[in-house]
């Protein structure tokens, strides 16, 4: 590590206006997709799903698919996967209990049955209208208050009332903190689901080859965890398993598990030795995906007269849909981040997941934060109301500071909310009166950057990277990080440049092929900033240090820069130098043929690597942000406009300024979104909206303008002192607009999306309880 | 004094903790001793956590912790 | 089914063809020319990423037959280079970081690049309005209207 | 998946027909497709024989004449509709109306007959249009016959088109001097379909009270609704915030909205009295001049 003291550093390419490096690709339509990857003699699959949301399957007779001309295979659980389960929590086996392709029974609308494949698209669709399938149909159960009654159907055997996880988290005298508080209030919420929508829907094209090898074409934001996850589940080795996820349409949470496309995909591959290929249909990635969690959140909390936090009681059930997927991070994280980003004597946190007939829930951006803040922030607010005090000021004396140990949970280092609180009050002071349809809310949050705990069981750093030095001073640089549109490449790019001493255009580099890329956990709790971060920064300071050790050794460097005992050397901008006198140098291209000289030819080879230690259980660092958002809301239709917002930022030190930017856009537009459109209604297991008309999505003309206020902190666990900013963002909008909507009401939304419809019934309620108050009196 | 979870034995300072333990633990075995002691006294594993989740404060937590209280002599 | 001849002009090259006449316009362009920037994200006509030119029109690829483009002239986005240079919508997507997965980019630079053909010198809530069939899940859209806004201004005119 | 058909492109209208009276029950026409398509793909639709007009110049035109009023062709894509100058000066009601139906790549390709004939209740024009009292001419090989677009609008996704007609042309009479016409749909994305709509026209006399009147809700009942007990309420008053208030509450009883999971039937009821008040108040002030 160097010993420089970094946050004083001018850095020549970190927060400057660096271009996204895989730009000319995707504005030329250049990127290859999965979408768009076409194999010699390839097959087109197709996925047979259960109409039922509970049944026993008791007999699959395909054999008019397999005559019907143009279909070369049929792939069902009995005969070719054998039930094998799959999950991603690989450490704790009874929670592998999907199986894609299953042997008896199905648990959801829309889950596997049987693939076929066929020379085309159209035949194998035709071909599934011929598989005969006989279900016993068993009652089923969709909502968890349901689920766990004793009557509820048993949708896994040996999990009692449907219970799949539970998570506590506890610290202090929860209710000693309690008994001292002045005033207690308690708020029951039911938040919502949210589907991704990756523009991308799911897609696959395996490829297995009789030499026992298999590549696999898949849309994913972690090709490593698919290729070990692939490799389990079809019995194979790690090493003959080949993920290969060039450009990925979109992820946010919901492509790192195994999927329907890929597993049938390569289990016919398998079977027919050719290539396969399988795109879901957008209802398909609708109704057979996964979800965010929607969760019921009971919140009780304490405070002082004076607006001291004592004591919070949070229990949660979630709708877990079918199987576990991602859900247990998400029942522990939406806990956690429950308390963010406060103080509290007491915390109590009891999270229940239930299975349910519905589609599986699972991670997505936020990663059940966003349902934790929709509950907390929301109810901060109305406590401040009740007692009188200013909402920001009351949640200024109650948060997180740097230093600050959230007890037995996490150490904060950096932490900038307090500058936050700041610059949304004085947005607020310069906004002045607002038109009388107006208001603003504000929410505050935090959140991880990167997990800790190794629920994959990895034998790996959690992230490495590899970078060589070509004769011409251009630099390989290999990484398993995967960038799903957030700009990783981008981001660690610019990190090596900037640690190298080279130019954003010296940089090639490699990812989203595990046969040349190193292993990594891949994208998801916004980690691969700070983690694979970390290992790009080791493994360019390890390359320019063996570079700069030729320099020291050479005569010729030495002269010319005037080095002396007590100075040092350091690149930047491709110009090898004496610090001190940073105008007597060599150019570094010079270095490089020096070094591979001295090499006897071979290439420089940095090496980096990182997996936390001694951070906890959570993460190594944490993001905070406050926002605030001005809402428009029409009194007599319950329509609302998003007018404006601003979110102060604490992000450590900003890495890639463009891709910063686009993460706090993008984040604000899906969490908008969950705030007021984006919901998953089902009707007896089905989903009622499996489409991009029904289902509704902010557009452009319903964005508001997203200003930023960057707070400026400085993260010691991250590269350059660099914190999360991808997910977090997605965390406080939809409480900010419940807000909004309480300033401008008094009514309390404890449901999203909180709908026109639902706003006029509270109004509607507010006027019947003023009128039946004054008659009571 | 320290107290042990009857089942792998972990130890904590508190008997809540112990009982937060089993009750995060939830496997079978956890399971199955809790269910052993609410035999007589008309309680499941499950019975309790549905409980604790469903109604405010910690009623759940204290009657599994004073269980296991009394248990400490037998382990 | 017979299938019957379709001939067309896609970024200035003719192409005749023989298809079953229930081929969508998309499926012309990516499956049987091999132009695979555009791509398909419903099947509903609400995302926009099959955005291409049908005579200087926007129009979704994915709700035309391509038996109705019947001696058309069709721009998709390899078609908006010029001799190697990109043009000046695609450097302002690039300068304004107005992509994140590039999943929608194609659709979303062809519908911007037709909108700014028929009205030059938009308002912001004109190119809001311009680009609302389109959908973009990661950038939020401010990005792009600045893009685009960007261009009009002539920000990005070759030299 | 689309099920496969036999495409006819005729080269005039009049082959076009003649296609039509030769298929019957096997075909249907293709015009811009924008719906249409939608619906085969989800294999809903299955036809023989897919007519193609689109391209038939016959039918793509706008013509404006103050004695006779406005025609539309029915080939006439949205898109044209809502920058033509003529219909800017007269109808500008339709460009609004025009500005907001779906997306420009919609109302490129999309055409103004297809989507009438379509009969989506919450299809934008035909709530404006009946509004503005238009009519609407149909033919087949045999001849043509015109009638008003109210009554072209049978059920939920019929019309009252018979076997080898369509849809040949829309009338738009010239407002009368003093006349406002307003429409609005309740949506949460700017151009996406309406939750519900209303559409007024008001025409005032020379002493400023209300001549005529007539207000068309969308999405409000299986075709579009009028309220015919608005304009009763209405004809012979003076400018009355409150009668508007009035006039919606009528119009929410009068509507047959449904529940879907947009909104509940209770939810468009009450919608649909609030735009039908704010529309009438609008369509006055704009009558007013």
């Amino acid at each position: 590590m160097t010993t420089t003291s970094l946050a004083t550093t001018k850095f020549t390419v970190i927060n400057t206006h660096v271009h996204n490096i895989d730009g000319v690709a995707k504005v030329t339509g250049r990127a290859t997709y999965t979408f768009d990857v076409k194999l010699p003699n390839m097959l087109y699959g197709k996925i047979l799903r259960s109409p039922h949301p509970h049944a026993k399957i008791l007999k699959i007779d395909y054999s008019k698919a397999l005559e019907f001309p143009g279909v070369v295979g049929v792939v069902t659980g009995k005969e070719d996967t054998l039930g094998v389960k799959q999950g991603i929590w690989r450490r704790y086996q009874d929670l592998c209990d999907e199986q894609i392709l299953p042997l008896d029974k199905v648990r959801y609308i829309g889950e596997p049955v049987a693939a076929v494949a066929a020379l085309t698209e159209d035949i194998a669709e035709q071909a599934l209208d011929l598989i005969e399938v006989d279900y016993e149909v068993l009652p089923a159960v969709y909502e968890p208050m349901d689920a766990i009654k004793k009557e509820a159907p048993e949708i896994h055997e040996g999990f009692e009332r449907n219970i799949n996880v539970t998570r506590h988290i506890e610290w202090g005298d929860v209710d000693e903190a309690f008994e001292e508080a002045e005033y207690i209030r308690e708020d029951w919420f039911k938040v919502g689901g949210q589907h991704h929508v990756s523009m991308e829907t799911r897609a696959a094209v395996s490829d297995y080859t009789p030499d026992g090898k298999l590549t696999i074409y898949h849309s994913n934001q972690s090709p490593y965890y698919l290729q070990a996850l692939m490799a389990g589940v079809l019995g194979m080795r790690e090493g003959d398993v080949r993920v290969i996820s060039h450009y990925v349409g979109g992820a946010f949470g919901g492509k790192f598990e195994l999927d329907g496309a890929i597993f049938c995909s390569a289990v016919l591959s398998k079977k027919l030795k050719r290539p396969v290929k399988i795109i879901y249909t957008r209802e398909e990635d609708f109704i057979a995906s996964k979800r965010r969690t929607p969760m019921f959140y009971y919140v009780r909390t304490g405070v002082k007269k004076d607006g001291t936090f004592l004591a919070r009681e949070a229990k949660v059930f979630t709708n877990g849909g079918a199987y576990t997927g991602m859900g247990a991070t998400a029942l522990y994280l939406t806990g956690f981040f429950h308390s963010f980003p406060y103080r509290w004597r007491g915390y109590r946190y009891d999270g229940y997941r239930v299975y349910t007939n519905t589609l599986p829930s699972t991670s997505m951006r936020g990663f059940g934060a966003p349902q934790a803040m929709f509950t907390s922030e929301q109810q901060i607010e109305w406590i401040a109301a009740d007692l009188g005090l200013d909402p920001i000021e009351m949640r200024r004396k109650n948060s997180h500071y740097p230093g600050y140990e959230v007890p037995g949970q996490a150490r904060i280092e950096s932490c900038g909310i307090d500058q936050c609180y700041d610059e949304i009050q004085k947005w607020i002071k310069e906004k002045g009166k607002l038109p009388e349809n107006r208001a603003i809310g504000i929410s505050a949050c935090g959140f991880m950057t990167g997990g800790i705990f190794n629920w994959f069981d990895t034998p790996y750093a959690f992230s490495a990277a590899m970078v060589t030095i070509n004769q011409d001073g251009t630099v390989e640089l290999y990484v398993g990080a995967q960038d799903m549109g957030q700009g990783s490449n981008t981001t660690l790019a610019i990190i090596c440049a900037e640690t190298l001493g080279v130019k954003m255009e010296d940089i090639k580099l490699h990812a989203s092929d595990t046969d040349h890329c190193p292993p990594d956990l891949g994208a998801w709790g916004s980690r691969q900033t700070l983690m694979t971060g970390n290992a790009v920064k080791m493994a360019a300071e390890d390359a320019k240090k063996q570079l700069l050790e030729f320099a020291y050794a050479h005569a010729h460097i030495v002269s010319k820069t005037g080095l002396n005992i007590v100075y040092d050397l350091d690149i930047k901008d491709r110009w090898v130098h004496n610090v001190a006198r940073p105008e007597r140098g060599v150019d570094y291209s010079e270095l490089v043929k020096i070094a591979l000289r001295g090499k006897e030819g071979q290439k420089i080879v940095g090496r980096g690597f990182y997996t936390p230690h001694r951070k906890g259980m959570i993460s190594p660092a944490y993001s905070y942000m406050l926002q605030g958002v001005e809402v428009e809301i029409d009194e007599e239709t319950g329509k609302i406009r998003l007018i404006d917002s601003l979110t102060a930022h604490d992000c450590g030190q900003p890495i890639n300024h463009l891709g910063l930017i686009g993460q706090l856009e993008g984040a604000f537009s899906m969490a908008a979104g969950y705030g007021y459109l984006e919901y998953m209604p089902f009707e007896d297991g089905q989903l009622m909206n499996p489409n991009l008309v029904d289902y509704k999505m902010i557009r452009a003309t319903e964005m508001p303008p997203t200003a930023v206020a960057e707070i400026d902190t400085y993260e010691p666990e991250g590269p350059y002192g660099a914190k999360e900013a991808g997910e977090g963002l997605t965390n406080p909008t939809a409480a900010a607009i419940g807000n909004a909507i309480f300033h401008r009401f008094g009514v309390q939304m404890k449901e999203n999306p909180i709908r026109p419809e639902m706003i006029l019934n509270a109004l509607k309620e507010k006027k019947e309880q003023k009128k039946s108050g004054k008659k009571n009196k | 004094m320290s107290y042990k979870c009857p089942v792998c034995k972990k130890e904590w300072k508190d008997s809540l903790q112990v009982a937060r333990h089993m009750f995060g633990t939830g496997d079978k075995p956890h399971k199955e001793w809790v269910d052993e002691q609410g035999k007589d006294k008309g309680f499941t594993f499950i019975d309790l956590m549905i409980e604790q989740a469903t109604t405010p404060g910690n009623k759940s937590y204290v009657t599994l912790a004073e269980i296991i209280e009394k248990a400490q002599s037998s382990l | 089914m017979e299938k019957q001849l379709l001939t067309l002009t896609v970024n200035g090259q003719p192409y005749e063809l023989y298809i079953n006449p229930k081929t969508l316009l998309v499926e012309v362009i990516r499956d049987h020319i091999g132009l695979t920037g555009t791509k398909r994200g419903c099947s509903t006509v609400s995302c926009g990423s099959c955005t291409v030119m049908l005579n200087g029109m926007a129009v979704k690829s994915c709700s035309i037959l391509a038996m109705q483009a019947e001696g058309a002239q069709v721009t998709t986005i390899e078609g908006l280079e010029q001799t190697g240079e990109l043009a000046p919508i695609q450097k302002a997507f690039i300068d304004h970081g107005a992509f994140q997965c590039g999943f929608c980019t194609s659709g979303m630079i062809m519908t911007a690049q037709a909108l700014l053909d028929e009205n030059p010198n938009p308002t912001e809530w004109e190119i809001r309005e311009g680009i609302e069939g389109n959908i973009c899940r990661c950038t939020g859209y401010n990005s792009i209207v600045r893009a685009i806004d960007a261009t009009a201004k002539g920000n990005y005119k070759e030299v | 998946m689309i099920h496969d058909f036999t495409y006819l492109k005729p080269s005039s209208l009049k082959e076009a027909l003649t296609m039509l009276e030769e298929h019957k029950d096997d075909c249907k026409v293709i015009c811009g497709g924008q719906s249409l398509l939608i619906i085969m793909r989800q294999g809903l639709l299955v036809t023989d024989y897919l007519i193609d007009i689109k391209h038939i110049k016959e039918l793509d035109y706008i013509q404006f004449d103050a004695k006779a009023g406005l025609k539309i062709g029915a080939t006439t894509t949205h898109h044209t509709i809502e920058t033509s100058d003529v219909i800017k000066k007269n109808y500008p009601v339709l460009v609004a109306m025009e500005n907001k139906l779906a997306s420009i790549q919609v109302r490129n390709w999309g055409t103004i007959g297809g989507n009438l004939a379509h009969g989506d209740p919450s299809g934008d024009p035909a709530s404006v249009l009946i509004a503005l009292k238009a009519n609407i001419k149909v033919g087949n090989a045999k001849g043509g016959r015109t009638l008003t677009l109210e009554d072209f609008c049978v059920d939920f996704f019929e019309t009252a088109l018979e076997e080898g007609e369509i849809v040949l042309e829309v009338q738009v009479p010239t407002p009368e001097a003093k006349t406002g016409a307003t429409y609005q749909k309740f949506n949460l994305l700017e151009s996406d379909q309406g939750m519900v709509a209303a559409a007024a026209a008001v025409t005032l006399n020379g002493g400023g009270k209300c001549k005529d009147v007539r207000v068309v809700l969308g999405n409000a009942g299986p075709k579009p609704v009028r309220i015919k007990r608005v304009e009763e309420l209405l004809r012979g008053k003076g400018y009355d915030e409150k009668l508007f208030a009035e006039a919606g509450k009528i119009a929410s009883e009068d509507c047959e909205p449904v529940t879907d999971i947009h909104a509940s039937e209770e939810h468009r009821r009450h919608l649909l009295g609030v735009l039908t008040k704010r529309m009438l108040k609008q369509a006055w002030e704009q009558a007013k001049g």
